[in-house]
This record gives C-alpha cells, structure tokens and sequence, in this order.
C-alpha cells in the first residue's frame, strides 16, 4: 500500500452513468478484488477519499470502472486527461485463486462488476455472469466477451441482451450443469451476494463474496467498515473486501 | 531547536504532534506506512472493560469540510489491548496514550487501575459517554459528575491523567475547572460535535446510530475558540483536538493556548500528513527563529 | 399542491424559506435583484433601541465551508427602521420578521411593544446577547433567565413571537421548553457557533473582535441535529438556521422536525439562491407526490 | 449588477505574483472604482466570494488584474483558459470624473493599481503616479506607458525603476509643480492612502480614495466591511470603495 499522485490518461463513459478511467501511477502488484481510496480534490471538500476496486493493472497503469452515483463520482467523471488526483492502495484482501480442480463461476451485478472482471481475466478460465437492469448499464461487453478461456452470459431485467431475468437465477442454472467442485465469485448488490451465497450452500460450492460498506479510511484505523460475521465484527477494508461466504452474518 | 512540550509530570513529548483517539486504531496499520517514532505520541482507540461491538452501519458519513462517525466505540477491551497491542506500541520512541472509558465511576476507576502498568505513558478519559447509573446522562456534560468521576480516577492510577472534554456545553470553563480540580494533569479540547444527516431520497438518517459526532476542518474555528477559553481558564496544560490538517493549524492551536495537538480525521483522508506537518513546524520555527515551542504556546497578541 | 406552512397562530408563510438575521440587511439590496414577494418572509437585521455601531474591522473571515462573522449587531435602531425600511417592505407580499435584541429585560420588552405595529408579521428575538445587568451571561445560556425574558416580552406584544436559541448550550431541549413556557409561538434553531481564526504570521486574532460566529455549510450536521432534537421536545414549531445551501438541505431540515427555515450566508454567496430552493423544493414535491410539506414535516423514518 | 457565468480566455502572469485575467461575460458599463465579487469553485470550500476591481470591460470582455495572495486568489491563478467563474458586478460607487478644469493625479500603490489605471485609461488625461517595492512588482508598464494624453511615473523602493523613493514622495514633489485645481485618485495600502489624503489637505486638492476591506457580500448586506467616516459607518461596498478622503477617519 502506498499514497501517490496518479496522473489521469483516459476518462470515458462505457456505460449509462459508468466511466473507465485510467491512470499513471506505481503501484505493487495487486489481487483482484482489492481497492483503491481515491482523494477527489485539493480542498477538504469532498473530505473523505472514495473506495474504488482496481479493474487491472499492469506497468504503472491502473484501470477503474465506476458508476456516477453521487458527488464523488460526479467529480471523478469530470477529471480530463493530465489532472491528478491522489490514490492510495491496493488495499484490502482480494479473491483467493480457484483451486486447480475447481471450476470457477463469476458472478456480478451492478457497480460489482470491477474486481470480478479483474478476476475473470486474470484466471482466464471458468464462467462470467454479468447480472443488469437493462442492455445499457452494462459496460465492456465487448471486452468481456474477449477473455480467453472464459464463458460469459448476461442477465438483463428487461431481456433487452443475454438471459432475461437476474444474474442468480442463470446462476442457479449453471450450477446445476457442473459436476465436479466448484467456486463462486460474486460482487454487487446484497440481496445478490445472499442468494449466491445460499446456492452455493445448496449446490456445496465454495463462494467468495466482496462486500461494500461506507468507509473512511479504507486501511483499518477507523472501524467504519464493521461487517457482522461468525468471527464477530470484520473489517470490510482489511479484513475484506473479499470474505468467505459461508462466514457472513447477512442479517435481515 | 527544542519542540518538546510538557503534558504532566513525568510526560514530556518530544513534539507536540499525537495521533487522535479512533483514527489511529492501536497504531499497527499506520506503523506499516511511516515509523511512529516520529511522533510525539500516539492517542489509542477507546477502550472499556469488555470488548464492544459498537452501533450498526453505516458508522460514517461525511458532511460539508468534515465527517460524522457513530463507530459506537467498538474495541477489542483493555485485556486484550494490553496483551495483544501494548507490547508492539512499546516497541517505538513515542509515548502511549490510552484512551478509555466506562458505564460508571467504578468502571472507569477499575480502567484507570488496569492501565497503570508500564507502557502506557499516559490515560486520556472520554467522559463523552452516557453515566448509565445516572440516567443515562454524559459524564462531560455536568460539572459535579465529572468532577467525582475525575477525583475517583486520579486515586486510582499514578499515569498523568488527561481528561478529554466534550465541546457541546453551555460553559466549557466551568467543566475544565471541574476536572482540574478532580485531579486532572491534562485536558484534551475537545471531542465530537453532536450532529446528525438526512437522506432526503430515503427519509431515513444517513447513520445507523441516527446521530454521530461531527470532526474536521468544518470544526476547527469552534476547536479553536475552546482551546482558547480554556486554556485561559484552567492551569493545567490543554491538548487541541479538532479540525487540524497542517502545521499552521498547529501553530494557531499553540498561539490560542495548546500545548500540544491531536492529529485525527484528517490522517484517514491522508495517512501520511504527521510527517509532513512535523516538518512544517520545525521550517516555521526555523524561519521565525523560534527556539522553543514555548515561544508559541499561549503567545495569541491580543488588542 | 401546498407549499404554505403555518407558524403561530396568524402567521402562515406562503412557503417555507425565509430570509436569515443579518444577511439581508433590511431588504432593499435584494429587492435590487428579486421580487421579495417570492420568499416565504423576509427576517431583517438584528435591530436595538438605539443605532449601534458594531465591531472593529475585520468583522469576517472565512473558514473551511462556512465563515465567522463579528459585526457586533451594527444596525439603524429601532426607530430609523420603522421610520425608513418598514414601509419598503410593507410593499411586498411576504411576512415581513423583526429580528431584534436588547441589554436588559426592560429594553427587549421595549422593543416588542415599539414593534407591537402594523407591517411587522412577527418578532424574532435574538438571544444570543449577553445581559448587561447579569454580569454579562448571555441571556440564551441559562434557562431561567431565558425564561423570564420571554415571558416578559410575551406581555409586551401582540405579535407572533420567535424565539432564537444559541446553540451552544449543554441541554438545548431545556432552553427550548423554557422559551415555550415564557409563551414563545416558535423557536428558532440556531444562531451561530462562538469561534475564532488566528493568523499564523502575524499571531494575531483575524476578527477586530477576537471571536465571532460560525455559520454556513459547516455548521449544518449540527444545526440538523438540534432542529430534530428540539422538535421533539417542543411543542411549538421549529424554524431551522444553519448552513442550508440547497433545496436538498431544505427537505432535510423539514424532515427533522422544521416548520421553515431560514437562508443566512449561502445568500451571501449566491445572493440569487432563494428562487432557486424555492423551484427546487416545488420540483421534489412534485416528483415524490407530495401535496402539502406538512407531509414532510418531522417525518423522518427512523429505525 | 448581475450574477453571471464568465469563461475564462486567458490567464497569464504579468509580474511577480501578479496575474491578468479576461474573462468574457455580459456587464453593465461600469465606472472605474467598481469591482466584482468571484466565485472561484462550484464547491463550498472556498466559500466566501473575492473582490477584485475591474480593470477594463468592452464589449463583453473584461479584464482583472490580480495579485496572488492567498487561498482565493492561488485558486484563481490556477483557472484555465475554458474554465468559467461566478461573477457579481459591477459592484459599488466607482471614481467620480475630474471636473473640466481640475488636473487629475493618479497614484496607485500595491494591488491599488487596477482601479487607478482603469480610470486613467478613461480620462485619457493627467499624471499617474505608480509606487512599488521593486521593478519586477510593476505590472503592465507598458501599456501604463501607452495611454495617451497620460504622464506616467514610477517610484520603486530599491530605484530598479523610476525614481528611488515611494509614490507619496513623487505625488508631493509633483503636486508642487502644478499650479491649478487639482484632485488626486489614490488606491494602495493604507499607510499611502492617508498620506495622499493629508497631501490633498496640504495642496488644497480634492481627494478620492479607493478602500479596502473584508467582505462577506459585497452588495451592503452583511455589513461586515465598515469604514469610519465623518458621517459614522459606512459599507465599502455600497457607499464606497472611492470615498472622499476628507471624510474618512483614519484612525490611528
Ligand atoms: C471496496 C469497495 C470497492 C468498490 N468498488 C467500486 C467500483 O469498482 N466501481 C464502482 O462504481 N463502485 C465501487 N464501489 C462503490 C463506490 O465506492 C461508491 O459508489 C462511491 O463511493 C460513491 O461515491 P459518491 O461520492 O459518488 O456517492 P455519495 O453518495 O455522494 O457518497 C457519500 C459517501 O458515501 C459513500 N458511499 C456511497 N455509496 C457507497 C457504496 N456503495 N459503497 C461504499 N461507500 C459508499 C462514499 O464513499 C462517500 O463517503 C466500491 C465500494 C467499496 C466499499
Ligand atoms: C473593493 C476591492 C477591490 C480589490 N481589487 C483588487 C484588485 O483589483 N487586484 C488585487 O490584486 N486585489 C484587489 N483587492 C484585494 C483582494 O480582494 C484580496 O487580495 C483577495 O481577496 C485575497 O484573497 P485570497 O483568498 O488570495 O487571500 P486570503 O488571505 O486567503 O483571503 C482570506 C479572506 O480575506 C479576504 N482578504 C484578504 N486580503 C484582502 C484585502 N486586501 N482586501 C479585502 N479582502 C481581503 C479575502 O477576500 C478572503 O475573504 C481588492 C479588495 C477590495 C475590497
Ligand atoms: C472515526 C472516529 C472515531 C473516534 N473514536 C474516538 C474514541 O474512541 N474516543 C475518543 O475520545 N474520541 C474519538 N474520536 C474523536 C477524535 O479523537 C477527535 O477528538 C475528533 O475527531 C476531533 O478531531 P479531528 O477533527 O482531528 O478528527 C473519534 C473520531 C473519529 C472520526
Ligand atoms: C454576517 C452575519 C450577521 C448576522 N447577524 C445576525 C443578527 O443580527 N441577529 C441574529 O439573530 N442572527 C444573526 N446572524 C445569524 C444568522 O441569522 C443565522 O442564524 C446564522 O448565520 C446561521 O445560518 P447560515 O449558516 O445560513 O448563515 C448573522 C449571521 C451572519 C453571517
Ligand atoms: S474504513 Fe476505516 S476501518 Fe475500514
Ligand atoms: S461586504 Fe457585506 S455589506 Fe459590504
């Protein structure tokens, strides 16, 4: 983990709402599912950094993909080409490898998308599902359908590209066609998270889950990230984001 | 040059830059990034008798030039900060504050009497809490409750003492006092400001507490004000908490009064910023000619 | 739909948004660049019996999302308003709000009745003043004296009446309840924070009057909790003051417990910003089916 | 006056810490004197807006003439050609003519200069007295040197320009050698002003002084920039910031 100036190469909507940005900066190697805390100005306001998973990184550039969703985001998305902004990471524990005899399901919804492609292209192997409200929300199809090795399906709400209905439902369904080990990846929304986490308890499937949580720091000094779990409260930003499914609380 | 600065008999630090109670954890994450040496000393997250799950999330949110937190005061408890983390905090060149507090006087005293073993340079009490015996009440918020709870404390440890005010009273002088008179070596000005937000889509509070406590730069004029009256008021040396996020925030806190400062919110949004403003107080003092910080503290020119 | 909201009884704006005391002056620079008919009422200048000439220079100074001020209530006196700017804005269709302050009971009860005149709509006193004749406490810090005065002022008028409370108290829910038995018809929440700003170069205080007030963005997560702990506890209606910038902070305000607020430095800013909280807050209201904004009033959903 | 977005066309150091900024947007004509009050970020953080006196404006075009200072005035520098400001103005009671037969003096010292040269520029008659620490301080000495029909003299501390010496000394040397009504313009630190005003005195001359102080709004609403004067506070912004000297108390 470090704190550096990272210099802005490229900025630019893929997405309804979604922009890939990429950025100089060095950076040590990272694992997927591992984020960034993102400083959005020189001034105190905005004052809290933002959490950012890295998309890739590869020879002192990093690669985001994010949603527009609020302030921090507005600003990110209105960054140009040679502006700075301040970064620190990678932080957190990212995805563990799928182990040799396993097969590897990955999972994404909504704004989750980012650390389970970095997975999928870095495995190379196994079964994406990019879960959507509709055809426009979902960001680097192309790129996506290009991973060698890997089977991706969309899911779209209003079947408007791939399968029409949710990303858990062709879950449900791929798994039933596997027979031998397996692991599921999954980023995105809650109710999601909790329904991959139930099927790979019903199919015996090891299930990895990266968790959001509002944070300050995002390196373990303040306790904002608390998450419920059988080993009592965790860290989403150290401890996370990436957990065992199976060691999740979800509560109600 | 000398930027020492003495807190209590027995506790000088060798810069008046600390970490602040809850942004620092126990210090292990930050000591991956930089040498705690270099700190005057560092501030420990609160800590009670028993471990403590703190409130539900979301615990942060931030606001115009600051940020809320209802982090409920979730700790590890004070057995396993002093076998888990005091060995490693003992490791540096820098003096151990522990901050802690209770549900009632005798928690806080049975604290205080664990506390006092080696390592530990110094306690700060966080009387922000509600005295659960009486009503519910916070203990920093009425001058008699805080005074006993101060003067029970002080009989039970012979680490420097320092009392950590709550900011929103209607006399803060007058709570200074009390704890001085408790026994108090120190004051820390001050903790959170009482505050909440609203999410106008959902109508719900943004925090799971509903309320937190309000910190950084939006603050620091108020911090500066009580640093100010207090440390006219009270004898004993005032701790400046509050909003600061450079080294001239630092030199105005020790022209208004303090004799040393705590570093918090502002070391989430950047970690590394102690260094820096450690560095920009010695080139201050360098190009001013200043010898000591001494020269500073209190110096504020008054019409 | 009904964007009108009710304050004592004969004192209904046509909306919630108010000008705040003090930075608005008496209206007519604003009249410059909008129709005042527009707001939901104007609050003028903090007014005394005799002109007052306020604070050395400088009387503001900026600070991380907000600023202090320190003009020591500089204004025309009683008679000069009445004399002068009362009819100007007798010209407008909007309730027109007398801010004004004293240094004795006797004077505040001297200024109701002056006050007790066709074209005032209400009377807001300010009671963040200290009492000359109680050594200097400021008659907003202690709930009886705060008490007695209202109720003394009760007696001197007919008008609806408006207490504004300091924030900066230890229980500001007492200050509330003793303000509505002394017979206040509604409170509001809150003047500015006491604070200061210190030049690191030259050592000085930035304000000619050492301290002053904090208002503005920064400010707010205070000033919200205060709005929704005193509308709890008070049965008279809650006008809110406090960092409000947006129409966003406006429905925020009113879904913790507030009846109206009142826009004080943001328009110091952005002098055109009324008209567009106004459109803002309409457009919401719309977009949620909202009828009436007592629909949003105190209504936010807590767990 | 008017609230309205102006886009920055250029932005340029002119001298030490001394920038020159047009900005296109629509005004009102306005008097030399006035100033405008800017916004420099969509943020809250700064909040307060900056007063800065006009120094040209034609045609929807207008110039500012600036010293960095601070936070406001570094922010400022900072803007881009492209980038757009929030401008109140013109703003306050400007510089009255000088009558038909009345020589006009100008003296400016420090960031006094915008005001002086703006209306010197619109009399196009007279003497301009520009006063400064060193050379490099003096900001557009060409162009002061170019307005026609204007005697231009420059002191400077250290004699790097013009004559050694400060501007209340050449303003006294030169109001000795002028033998008819005169009225002198002054602008710059406040130590200057009340010399001018004092030499005024002396000379029999009138005597309009441009003021400067702390403000909140800077459209008399705040009343945070109050000035002494013969007849009790007065606003800057509103009543001034060109004041009859001889009203002014000076204090101590
Ligand atoms: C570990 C981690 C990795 C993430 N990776 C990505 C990613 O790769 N791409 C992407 O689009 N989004 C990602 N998110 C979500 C992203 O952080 C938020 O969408 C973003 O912070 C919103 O900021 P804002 O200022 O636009 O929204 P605002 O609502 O204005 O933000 C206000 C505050 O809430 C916090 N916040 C708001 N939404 C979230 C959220 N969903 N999770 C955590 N904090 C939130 C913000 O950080 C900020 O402190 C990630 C979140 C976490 C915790
Ligand atoms: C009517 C008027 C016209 C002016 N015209 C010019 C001009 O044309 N060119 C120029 O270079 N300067 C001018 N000034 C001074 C200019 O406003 C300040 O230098 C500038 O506001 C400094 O802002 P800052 O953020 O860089 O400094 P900071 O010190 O960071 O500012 C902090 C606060 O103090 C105020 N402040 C600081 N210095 C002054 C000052 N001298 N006068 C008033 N407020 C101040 C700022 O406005 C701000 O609110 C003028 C001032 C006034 C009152
Ligand atoms: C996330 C967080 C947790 C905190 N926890 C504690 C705590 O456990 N005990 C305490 O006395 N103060 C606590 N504080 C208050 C800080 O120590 C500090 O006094 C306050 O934040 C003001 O300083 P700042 O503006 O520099 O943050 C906490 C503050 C934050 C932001
Ligand atoms: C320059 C200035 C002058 C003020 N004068 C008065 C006053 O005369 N009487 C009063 O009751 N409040 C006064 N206030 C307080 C405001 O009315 C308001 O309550 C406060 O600023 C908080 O709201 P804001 O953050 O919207 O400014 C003044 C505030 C400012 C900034
Ligand atoms: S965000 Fe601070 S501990 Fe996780
Ligand atoms: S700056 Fe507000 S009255 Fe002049």
């Amino acid at each position: 983990m470090k704190d550096c100036n990272a210099l802005v190469k490229d900025n630019r909507l893929v997405a309804q709402d979604t922009c890939l940005m990429t950025l100089a900066c060095e950076l040590s190697p990272f694992t997927p599912g591992q984020f960034l805390m993102l400083r959005l100005t020189g001034t105190c306001d905005p004052f809290l950094r933002r959490p950012l998973a890295v998309l890739s990184y590869r020879e002192g550039i990093v690669e985001i993909l994010y949603k527009v969703i609020g302030r921090g985001t507005s600003l990110l998305a209105g960054k140009k080409k040679g502006e700075e902004l301040s970064v620190l990471g990678p932080l957190g524990k990212g995805f563990s490898d799928p182990r040799p005899e396993e097969e590897a399901v990955y999972v994404a919804g909504g704004t989750g998308l980012p650390p389970i492609l970095a997975l999928a292209e870095r495995m190379g192997r196994g079964s994406l599902i990019i879960g959507a409200r509709t055809k426009d929300d979902i960001p680097l199809w192309e790129r996506m359908q290009n991973i060698g090795g890997v089977e991706v399906t969309a899911t779209t709400e209003d079947g408007s590209l791939g399968i029409r209905g949710m990303a858990t439902q062709a879950l449900n369904d791929l798994l039933k066609t596997v027979h031998k080990p397996c692991v599921i990846y999954a980023c995105g929304p809650t109710g999601m998270l909790k329904t991959a986490a139930s099927l790979a308890q019903v199919f015996g499937a090891r299930c990895e889950v990266s968790i959001e949580e509002r944070m300050a720091c995002g390196f373990g000094v303040c306790s904002a990230c608390a998450v419920r779990t059988t080993a009592g409260n965790q860290k989403v930003c150290t401890h996370g984001p990436v957990f065992d499914a199976s060691c999740i609380e979800w509560g109600i | 040059m000398d930027i020492s600065t003495r807190l209590a008999p027995g506790l000088c630090l060798k810069n008046p830059i600390l970490s602040a109670s809850g942004t620092f954890a126990y210090g292990e994450e930050f000591a991956r990034m930089f040498d705690l040496s270099l700190l005057g000393g560092v501030v420990t997250k609160g800590l009670s008798l028993h471990p403590k799950e703190g409130n539900p999330t979301p615990r942060v949110c931030e606001t115009s030039c600051g940020m809320l937190n209802a982090i409920g005061l979730e700790n590890i408890g004070v057995d396993a900060f002093i076998a888990q983390k005091l060995p490693f905090l003992g490791t540096f060149d820098t003096e151990v504050v522990v901050n802690f507090f209770g549900t009632g006087e005798d928690e806080y005293a049975h604290m205080a009497q664990k506390l006092d073993i080696e390592g530990v340079s110094a306690i700060e009490m966080n009387v922000s809490c509600p005295n659960i015996k009486k009503g519910g009440i916070e203990f920093g918020k009425d001058p008699k409750i805080l005074n006993r709870l101060v003067a029970q404390v002080r009989q039970s440890t012979t680490k420097p003492l320092i009392v950590k005010l709550s900011p929103m009273v209607t006399h803060i002088g007058e709570m200074a006092l009390a704890a001085q008179e408790g026994g108090a070596d120190a004051l820390t000005c001050s903790n959170t400001f009482p505050a909440m937000a609203i999410d106008e889509n959902t109508w719900k509070p943004i925090l799971g507490n509903i309320t937190g406590g309000l910190s950084g730069p939006a603050v620091k004029p108020i911090a500066l004000r009580i640093v100010w009256e207090v440390s006219r008021q009270a004898a004993i040396p005032v701790i400046a908490s509050g909003g600061i996020t450079s080294w001239r925030d630092v030199v105005q806190f020790l022209l208004a009064g303090a004799s040393a400062v705590e570093i918090g919110s502002f070391s989430l949004r950047d970690p590394l910023c102690f260094g820096v403003i450690i560095q920009g107080l010695i080139r201050y003092m360098h190009d001013n000619s200043l010898e000591s910080i001494t020269e500073i503290i209190g110096k504020l020119r008054t019409p």
